[in-house]
Order: structure tokens, then C-alpha cells, then sequence
């Protein structure tokens, strides 16, 4: 049984519902606050979604000086998984552990709906266990989702495959449709959607099932470091 | 003539700036000292089409008041600037 | 100090008002304390001009556990879990400052629902705007709904529902109303009291500036400044706007939650209207203890306060715990954990004893503990005592004339199909900018009948259960029969909750209503009190809670009158969805309920939508049968049920027929399915566009069997039609297809927007 | 000393501004021509207490560059400012 550590910052509010898709697949959330600076038995770590000290400044902006940031970047460093959800996703690219930054969604309204993913790249921890061109239905839940990078960046993620999964229909004005993005490891993975959201037909979609299942490493091979 | 103007968007005196305080509260625990009263804003730029700097700022002003604020909770100062 | 003779008028009290505060003091009152009544006694805070009528609402069941005049009312939800609900209005301010007035709308509606115990688990918001058109609408449209939006997205609790409703009575004065819903262990259950002489009062959140002050600033205006040492203020530059953050009330929330969790406190209240005065001495006269406040220990963001600016202020995003000193170090750790400031304003001293020897708890307002006394009054003479007004009513001269000119007898002019393509609004423009799914327990969300959730959240005993709820409204009936139009309205509520398999357990009401000055506008509120009593009476439901609102004038018009009312209700087993509005091809169509409504008139259009976009605005309402409502509303909640607790079911689709009537339910249903339907001929252009509750549009893939049970029960069923085809068609009168009726209800909000940023 | 310094955030040139756009887009429409190049940016104001206007700017772009903008798409400009 795996022990993921759920990061919390004051503002966080996903931290219970990503706990619950952790201990729906068997394994183990524990709360890690964020002014802890050891992840000391952790397994893996989830920066959940919500508004990590208010969103103010910039997403992410206040959460990146966090403490417990320092030990998440050398738990990445050492390839431990690291999965950014939403406002977690946030956090990491201000952090500068994934590429990019996340702008005001195109028509400047918050959006929570479903939507459909289309899976682009399978050399993830989010993504290893589906396959390429599989379509997921994952909702969203942002204001600040749309991705934006220079061509160079662009043209790193494409040529690694760091693009994981991408909107059928872009909801935001992402570029590229990018919904997620891993680092060239493909040990960290951010995305804008909560696959937290859809692991049960009674809320609407169990599609994100098969995300968690990649992260925890249920049903699949233990990750191994792409380059 | 075309005048390029800016827009300063901030908060009226007493009205609570919940951003700026959060700022500050964080600001030590990033290692900045000596740093206080941190208030946010918005600001916008733009060009205006008009006969003179004056009518400028005057459409600005307008705008300023009618769109890009609402005097109730904010002040907004309009200035040419410099590209 | 100055002569308070023309201060307490300018404070809000009349000149017998003041005349009761000599008596209850028993002495001139100085100018801080007439500033304290000034706020306490006002209509907002004191509800003197309708708690007459409140209390002729039916306000007891078994399962109530707290009813109205607490800070939200609770239920006893089953499996060791309460649930708490509140509703409130934020009109006046969101009139001004929409995105502002409305999140601090959101801010303080939950801060009634922690208080109790319980941690928000939804929110819902009511809306009331004027008509499109105008782009002042558009502005109040894009901020309120953004405010909403703003704040409760941030602070994580998720919007599941609300209303949206446009008419020009509302274009100066919108409604925004908010209600939230909670849940705890049973357990956790706190009310607002301070006991125990020698507890403190420690004050959480955020610093106090001098936000929303409002009536009382007059006394920082020349001349009466003397005693309370108001610095010069200039008055125009004084913000009443009140800034949100919703960030400060997250950590509030979890600090709160953790103090209680931890037995930590003995009380606890929020602040809102009319700030520190408000929970202090609601706490003592409760507790039947006396208070006394330091004001010069009440963390300030300002300088320069005087004591009336401070004990008034409405900042947003404080609560005032009461707890004993030996808790004290444990209370301060662990709101260091969550950075919420926490500071000792207050000790609960024993109550006075006064001349005739009855003890009085004394709210003490002091320089310093133990120093100056600044204002020394009864709590429960500022807290429960406010004079209560009889304010005379009358029935609107114009009213039988109004009534009299009924749309019933329109013939139709034009094509139904316009009219029924205008009748189509989906309002997911608003609620997709809202977080509806936080705490993975959002089964149905907005855009249906009623929000469905489940009964479970962070600290809660397992259950299987779930808990419904709808807000409904309509002033257009209310207006023509405030009495009927209110009874219709809860049944229309309870008729939501069935659809998604629920029992209606408990009622809060937010009351909308004019200038309470107006004898027509009392008489429409007694009128509405009475309507709610008689439909809560006739379908056993307790009021649990409420809020007045009322001088809400636009242009020297009354509003209509607009009684919300808030449903919250059970269902006990929640393993699989309700069938919601998708039916299949080749379901069978049938309408469960009374086909003709109880009325003058078989289809009564008086007060519907279909009139009032034709600008007909009078017309009978239908009336109020609890019996033959509850029939048809307790069958379709039973089928419902069954298939939420798992069961097998020839059902595949239900809606209830609200708003826009028969034909607006059907094209909902094939705008959302994409399916077409052809329905029989219907009687008349009127049966497309009645408005009358209990009745259903339910689609079924074995129609003998489903009659069958109806008969069983009792309840009329009519057969419609077949689901199949790309059209919906409704005999000879409608006949439009499935792209343009789904493109049209898509599209229409947006568009009436567009012209706005 | 005390320093009142302003420090401007803007979008780099080539990232996209929805919220400048937006604006402009509407502009028309509220009896606005004239207005080109609307841009969307964001201002901070505080004080930084520093021996000299020269540090307490060293203080600001350093407070500017790390924490009050994102340089993967926006340029902060501190300035001392006037009160
Ligand atoms: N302001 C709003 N915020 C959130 N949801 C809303 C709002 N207005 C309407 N809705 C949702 O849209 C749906 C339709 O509302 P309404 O037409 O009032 O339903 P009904 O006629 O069944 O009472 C409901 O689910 C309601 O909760
Ligand atoms: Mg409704």
C-alpha cells in the first residue's frame, strides 16, 4: 500500500476529495501541511486544487514559498511521482518544476464543467496506464486555466511528449489544447482537470479512475524514468 | 494624434485591500523585510484617438469612471505615459 | 456631550424609540449608546415591522432541532448527522457594489452555518435583476454573479443551485439572495451563548475598519463628535462597501471547525450586521450573563476609530467564540496554525442587580478592562427587546381591477412556437462559473429540478442518505395573491424535491418585500406569512429559519413581493442517480398530476411567464390544494426513490412542470436529451402555457406497468406521446426542431449579455 | 527611510490579453471609439524602508522579479513613486 502525501496550504480545498480517490484505490492519503519540510516515507506527493493562500498575487504565487516546497522539488528530483491537480498544477509552474504558465481563462469566467480528454502522451505517472487518443470525461473547475508557453517551450513538449493530455473541445484557449503537461521525467505531472472529480458513475463519470490507477501504480509496472 | 494613456485602478482610503495585507503577512517568511502598506491595483494602457492631450485624458477619464472602476470602492487616475 | 434630541433621529430611532431607551436605562442615554440602539433597533436587525407575522409560521418537527431566531436553523438528518440551512438577503449592497455586495453575501451566509457547529457543504443563490436591456442590468448581472463566483469558489464551498429571474421591478433594487446548508456530527451542535462568569470573549478574523458603518456615521459629522472622540471624517469619503476575503474566511472555517472538534469553546456567533455589538450582547442575553468589552482591545485597520465606529462596524470575516481562560494558550495555538488572529475583547461578568432587585445582564462597553465605562445598557434590551411595530395594512385598491383583466381569456396571437422559443433560458451562463462539485458529493447540480447531494462531508459519520434542495420563487403570482402565490411557491419547492426522489423536511424563507410604510406592502407580507403557513401546515413542514428584506423601492415603485422560499429535504438511500431529464427513444410520455389546475380557469395563464412577456400582468392564481398536491408529489418522490436506492425501474426521465408550464418541461427535455417527441393535441394554446405546481412529465419504457401504480396511488395520469424523431412536435400547435429548440435555450442568456464585457 | 514605490506588472509583448481585448472589444458598443491597444496589467504599491532611493529599488525589482510577477509572461517595472 502506497503512502501519498496530500499537501495542504491554508486555501487549499480539494485536499478531502483528492484523499478520497487515494483511499478509493486502497492505498493511503496522509495531510502533509505545508510547513512541513520532509516528506520522510512518502510515496508519492498530490498538490490538490483550491486557492492556496487566496490565489492572491498570481495562482500559485504565495503557495511556491511554502515550505514544504523544497522538500516536493528534491522528492521530484529523486523521480518520485509529484501530480499537480488544478490549483496544484498552479503551484508547480510557478514553482518552475513544469514548463509554462496558466492564464485567465479566454472568456474571463471562472468555468466548472465536464469536459473531454483526449490522452496525448502515455510517458507519465498520470498517463501510463491509458492509451493514446483514449477519451476520458474529466471536469474542470478554474478561472486561471489556459495554458500558455513560447514556441520553444512548445516544441520541447512536443518533441518529448511532455503534452499528457489534451481538451477535445478547449474550453479555455489553452495552447494547443494542452490540459496537462509533464516535466521530461515524466515523474511530475500538472493538470487543469480533476480526475479526482470523476471516479464515480454516481457523480457522473468514473474516468478518472484510470489517471489514479497510472499514479498509484495499480495495474501497471512501476514507473520508469523515461530519459 | 493618437495619445498613449494609463490607467491607474486602486482602492479607495479605508476600503479593505485583503491582496495587499496577504502580500505582506507573506513577505517576511519570503525573507522581505522592511516592506509595508502593500496595496494591489489594476492598471490599463491604451491609445487614444484625440485633438489634444487634454481631450485625451478627458475621454480616459471618462472611461476610466464608466468602465474600467467603480468609483464607490475605487479610484481611477489616468496619465499619458510613456511607451 | 451634545443633546441627543436630534440625534436619534438622525441614528434611525423615532422619537418614541428614544422614549423606551430612558425607560429601559432609566436615564439619558449618551451618544454611543443611542448608536447601539440606533443599529440594534433597526428594521435589518431587529425585525420590527414583520416579527408580528413570523410567528404565526409553523415552526415544529420531531426532527427539528433548532428552529428560527437562532443563526440557521438544523435538522436531525438521520445516521447521527445534522444538518444545518440559512437563507439570506445581500440586496442593497450588491445594488451598488455587485461583485462585492454579493460575495460578502456568500462570506456571511456561511459564517450563520459554521457557527452552529456545521461545516457548508452548498450554497445557492436566488437572483433578482431587472430586464436585459438595459446595461445597467448587464453590469449588476456580470458582478454579481462573478462575486458569487469569486467568493465561494475561493473559500470552497460548493454553489449547487439558485434562481434567475429578470423583470423591471427589480431594475434599481436587485435581489440577491444566498442560502447555505451544512452538516455535522450531531454532536458538534453550538449555539451563540456565553456562560460562565469569567469566560472570555475572544474575537477571530479579521481587523476591524470602518466598513459598512453606514446610519450611524452621522455621528462623525460636526457637533456630535464630542463624546466619542470621532476623529474628522469626511463623510463622502467614508466606505459602506464592504470587501470580501474569502481566503480570511477558509482559515476562519477550519479554525472554527478544529476549536469546536477540539471542545474548546462554550459559545460561538458570528458577525454580521451591526458587527461586535451585535454578538456581544446576543451572546449575553442569551446566556443571561453580562459582557464586558474592551474597545481599545479590538484589533483595528484603521486609525483613529472612535468606540461607536468600532463596536458598529460590519468588517467582514470575524466571529466572536466564548471560551473559558484555561483554554485560552490552546484556542491561541491553534489559531496560529491556521493564521487567524485571535484577541480577548470581552469578559462575561455576572449580571447587575437593578433597583427592583431583578438581575440584568449589563453589556459594558469600556476603555480599558476595568477602565472608563463607555456605555452601559441590558443586552437583551439591544438584542431581543426592539420596539415591534403593527404597521397598519391594506389590501391594494387596484388589486380587483388587476385581477379582474385576465390573460386566460387572451386568444393567442402570433405563433405558440415564438412564444415558446421565447420562453427558453438555460442559466448555465451562471452557474458554470461556479465550483458545484467541491467535496465529491454533488449527484444532481444545478440545472435541474433540485440539487441532489450526498449526506457526506469531512468529519462525518457514513451514511447512505442524501440531502435535496431547491429555492423557489414567484412574484409575478405573488403579486395577484401574495396568500395563494406563496403557498403555490412551496409547492412548487416540495414538487422540485420529488423529482429527485426526496422528502421535504424543513423550509427557510428569505421575505423580499417593499416599504414596509405602505399599508399595501404589509398587507402583501401578512398576505405571504399566511400563504406560507397554510401550504407548511397542509404538507407538514416546519420553517426553520427566514430573513426580512425590506424597503426594497425601485424608482419610488415597490418591488413585487417575493417571498423565497428554501426546501431542504431527505432521501434515505442515494446509490444511484435520479433518472433526471434524458429519456430514451421510444419511452412513452405520460403527465402525472391533476391535468387541470384548481382554478377559475381549467388553464389559468394569470401570472405566468407566457402572459408576462406579453406584458399581461394580471389574472387569477390557481388555488392552493395541499390534499391532491401531495398525492401526485409524494408518488413521484416514492418512484424516485426506489431507483436512488438502486431498485430496477420502468422510469427513465422525470421533470416537474414549473415555470413557462407544459411546454417549456417538454422542449428542457428535448433540448437537453436531443431527442424529439411527438406529443397529442392538447386542449387548448393554454395548456402549453399554464403555470400550476404538482404536475410531472415523466417518460417510462413500460407504460401499463407505470399507470398501473399511479392508479394504485391514486394519482391521475395522462399519456402524452412517444419519445423518437428529430422534432417536437405537440399536436397541431408545435412544431420545432430539436436543434433550434436546443440552440435557442443554449444561446439566450449569452446573448441578452453579449453586448457587455 | 521610508521609500513609496510602485511597481507596474504588464504581459510580455507577444503573450495573449483576453482581458485587453475584452475591453476593447466592448468599447464600441458604450459610445468608446478612438481606443486602441487596450492592455490589462496589474500595480503594487508599498513602502520599503532602505538607506536610499537606490536600495530601496534594488529592494522592489528584486521583490518585483521574484514574487510580483511571473517572468515566463509578464515584465515588472518598479519605480519610486509619489504619495
Ligand atoms: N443563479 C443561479 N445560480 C445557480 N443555479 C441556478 C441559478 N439560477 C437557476 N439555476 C439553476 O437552474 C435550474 C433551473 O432553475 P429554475 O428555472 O428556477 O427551476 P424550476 O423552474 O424548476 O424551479 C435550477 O437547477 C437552478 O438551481
Ligand atoms: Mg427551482
Amino acid at each position: 500500500m502506497a503512502r501519498i502525501g496530500v499537501v495542504v496550504f491554508p486555501g487549499s480545498n480539494c485536499e478531502f476529495d483528492a484523499a478520497a480517490a487515494v483511499t478509493r484505490l486502497g492505498d493511503q492519503a496522509e495531510f502533509v501541511w505545508h510547513t512541513r519540510t520532509d516528506l520522510d516515507g512518502i510515496d508519492g506527493v498530490i498538490l490538490p486544487g483550491g486557492f492556496a493562500h487566496g490565489d492572491y498575487l498570481r495562482p500559485g504565487a504565495l503557495a511556491r514559498f511554502s515550505p514544504v516546497m523544497g522538500a516536493v522539488e528534491r522528492f521530484a528530483a529523486t523521480g518520485g511521482p509529484v501530480l499537480g491537480i488544478c490549483n496544484g498544477f498552479q503551484v508547480l509552474v510557478e514553482a518552475g518544476m513544469l514548463p509554462g504558465a496558466l492564464q485567465k481563462n479566454r472568456g474571463l469566467t471562472f468555468l466548472c464543467q465536464p469536459t473531454t480528454l483526449v490522452v496525448s502522451s502515455t510517458s507519465s505517472v498520470l498517463t501510463r496506464g491509458a492509451t493514446i487518443g483514449q477519451e476520458l470525461v474529466v471536469p474542470i473547475n478554474h478561472f486561471s486555466g489556459s495554458y500558455t508557453c513560447d514556441d520553444e517551450t512548445h516544441d520541447e513538449l512536443v518533441r518529448n511528449g511532455q503534452i499528457v493530455l489534451r481538451y477535445k473541445e478547449n474550453p479555455n484557449g489553452s495552447r494547443d489544447d494542452i490540459a496537462g503537461v509533464a516535466n521530461k521525467s515524466g515523474n511530475v505531472v500538472g493538470l487543469m482537470p480533476h480526475p479526482e472529480r470523476a471516479m464515480s458513475a454516481l457523480l457522473g463519470s468514473a474516468d478518472g479512475m484510470v489517471l489514479f490507477e497510472g499514479f498509484l501504480g495499480v495495474k501497471v509496472a512501476p514507473f520508469v524514468l523515461a530519459h | 494624434m493618437n495619445y498613449f494613456v494609463i490607467v491607474d485602478v486602486t482602492l479607495r482610503k479605508g476600503i479593505a485591500d485583503p491582496e495587499g495585507s496577504t502580500i505582506e503577512r507573506a513577505l517576511p517568511a519570503l525573507g522581505f523585510t522592511g516592506v509595508t502598506n502593500v496595496h494591489a491595483g489594476k492598471s490599463f494602457r491604451f491609445d487614444v484617438e484625440a485633438e489634444s492631450e487634454e481631450a485625451a485624458l478627458e475621454k480616459a477619464t471618462s472611461l476610466a469612471e464608466r468602465l474600467l472602476s467603480n468609483p464607490v470602492i475605487e479610484d481611477a487616475l489616468p496619465r499619458i505615459g510613456e511607451r | 456631550m451634545s443633546s441627543p434630541a436630534p440625534l436619534h433621529r438622525a441614528l434611525g430611532l423615532t422619537d418614541t424609540e428614544l422614549e423606551s431607551i430612558r425607560e429601559v436605562l432609566g436615564r439619558e442615554p449618551n451618544s454611543l449608546e443611542l448608536a447601539l440602539y440606533g443599529v440594534m433597533w433597526s428594521e435589518h436587525c431587529s425585525y420590527k415591522s414583520s416579527r408580528i407575522h413570523l410567528r404565526r409560521l409553523p415552526t415544529e418537527a420531531p426532527h427539528v432541532l433548532v428552529g428560527p431566531g437562532e443563526n440557521a436553523g438544523v435538522i436531525d438528518a438521520g445516521d447521527g448527522i445534522a444538518v444545518a440551512i440559512r437563507i439570506e438577503s445581500h440586496n442593497h449592497p450588491s445594488a451598488i457594489e455587485p461583485y462585492q455586495g454579493a460575495a460578502t453575501g456568500v462570506g456571511g451566509i456561511l459564517r450563520d452555518v459554521f457557527t452552529m457547529g456545521a461545516r457548508p457543504l452548498a450554497v445557492m443563490d436566488p437572483l433578482f435583476f431587472g430586464e436585459l436591456s438595459d446595461a445597467r442590468q448587464r453590469w449588476l448581472v456580470e458582478g454579481v454573479v462573478s462575486g458569487i463566483s469569486g467568493y465561494g469558489n475561493s473559500v470552497g464551498v460548493p454553489t449547487i443551485g439558485g434562481e434567475l429571474t429578470f423583470d423591471d421591478c427589480y431594475a434599481s433594487n436587485p435581489l440577491v439572495n444566498v442560502l447555505c446548508c451544512g452538516a455535522m456530527p450531531i454532536q458538534r451542535l453550538v449555539l451563540g451563548v456565553a456562560s460562565g462568569v469569567g469566560n472570555l470573549a475572544v474575537l477571530l478574523g479579521s481587523s476591524t475598519g470602518r466598513d459598512g458603518i453606514g446610519g450611524v456615521s452621522v455621528l462623525a459629522s460636526a457637533g456630535f463628535d464630542g463624546a466619542d472622540g470621532a476623529e474628522s471624517l469626511d463623510d463622502a469619503k467614508r466606505p459602506s462597501v464592504q470587501v470580501g476575503d474569502p481566503y480570511e474566511e477558509k482559515r476562519l472555517i477550519e479554525a472554527c471547525l478544529a476549536l469546536l472538534d477540539d471542545g474548546l469553546v462554550v459559545g460561538i456567533q458570528d458577525l454580521g450586521g451591526a458587527g461586535i455589538v451585535c454578538a456581544t450582547s446576543e451572546t449575553a442575553a442569551r446566556g443571561g450573563v453580562g459582557m464586558d468589552v474592551d474597545v481599545t482591545a479590538i484589533p483595528l485597520r484603521e486609525a483613529g476609530m472612535a468606540p461607536f465606529e468600532i463596536m458598529t462596524s460590519e468588517s467582514q470575516e470575524r466571529m466572536l467564540a466564548i471560551i473559558t481562560p484555561e483554554n485560552w494558550d490552546a484556542v491561541a495555538a491553534l489559531c496560529t496554525k491556521w493564521e487567524v488572529r485571535a484577541t480577548i475583547v470581552g469578559h462575561v461578568v455576572e449580571p447587575s442587580i437593578d433597583a427592583n432587585g431583578r438581575s440584568v445582564a449589563m453589556l459594558r462597553v469600556r476603555q480599558g478592562f476595568g477602565g472608563e465605562v463607555l456605555a452601559e445598557v441590558p443586552a437583551s434590551s439591544l438584542a431581543d427587546e426592539a420596539p415591534l411595530y403593527n404597521r397598519p395594512m391594506a389590501r391594494p385598491a387596484d388589486l380587483d381591477a388587476i385581477i379582474a383583466d385576465d390573460p386566460s381569456d387572451d386568444e393567442p396571437v402570433g405563433s405558440p412556437n415564438d412564444d415558446l422559443l421565447e420562453l427558453l433560458v438555460d442559466p448555465a451562463w451562471v452557474y458554470r462559473q461556479y465550483d458545484s462539485q467541491l467535496f465529491l458529493n454533488t449527484v444532481v447540480g444545478p440545472g435541474r429540478d433540485a440539487a441532489l447531494l450526498r449526506l457526506a462531508g469531512p468529519g462525518l459519520p457514513s451514511s447512505e442518505r442524501g440531502v435535496a434542495l431547491s429555492t423557489d420563487s414567484n412574484p409575478r403570482w405573488c403579486a395577484l395573491d401574495p396568500r395563494a402565490g406563496t403557498a403555490l411557491t412551496v409547492a412548487e419547492s416540495v414538487a422540485n424535491l420529488a423529482c429527485v426522489g426526496a422528502t421535504a423536511k424543513a423550509v427557510v424563507n428569505c421575505l423580499n418585500f417593499g416599504n414596509p410604510e405602505h399599508p399595501e406592502v404589509m398587507w402583501q407580507l401578512s398576505e405571504a406569512i399566511d400563504g406560507m403557513t397554510e401550504a407548511c401546515v397542509g404538507l407538514g413542514l416546519p420553517v426553520i429559519g427566514g430573513n426580512v428584506s425590506l424597503y426594497n423601492e425601485s424608482g419610488g415603485h415597490d418591488i413585487d413581493p417575493t417571498p423565497v422560499v428554501g426546501l431542504l429535504g431527505v432521501i434515505e438511500s442515494l446509490v444511484a442517480p435520479p433518472p433526471g431529464w434524458e429519456w430514451r427513444k421510444g419511452d412513452d410520455i405520460v403527465l402525472v398530476g391533476a391535468r387541470h389546475a384548481n382554478s377559475h380557469y381549467r388553464f389559468p395563464l394569470g401570472g405566468t411567464r407566457w402572459a408576462t412577456r406579453r406584458g399581461r400582468r394580471g389574472g387569477h392564481v390557481p388555488y392552493f390544494d395541499a390534499e391532491t398536491l401531495a398525492a401526485a408529489i409524494n408518488f413521484v418522490a416514492g418512484e424516485v426513490a426506489s431507483i436512488c436506492a438502486g431498485q430496477a425501474s420502468d422510469v427513465t426521465a422525470v421533470h416537474d412542470v414549473g415555470g413557462g408550464g407544459l411546454a417549456v418541461a417538454l422542449a428542457e427535455m428535448v433540448a437537453v436529451t436531443a431527442l424529439g417527441v411527438e406529443i397529442v393535441e392538447l386542449e387548448s394554446h393554454a395548456e402549453l402555457f399554464a403555470e400550476f405546481p404538482g404536475r410531472f412529465v415523466v417518460a417510462t419504457n413500460d407504460v401499463q406497468s407505470f399507470i398501473a401504480r399511479a392508479e394504485l396511488a391514486g394519482v391521475p395520469v395522462v399519456p402524452l406521446g412517444t419519445v423518437g424523431g428529430r422534432t417536437l412536435r405537440i399536436g397541431s400547435m408545435i412544431e420545432l426542431s430539436v436543434d433550434e429548440v436546443a440552440s435557442r435555450r443554449r444561446g439566450a442568456l449569452e446573448e441578452s449579455l453579449a453586448a457587455v464585457l
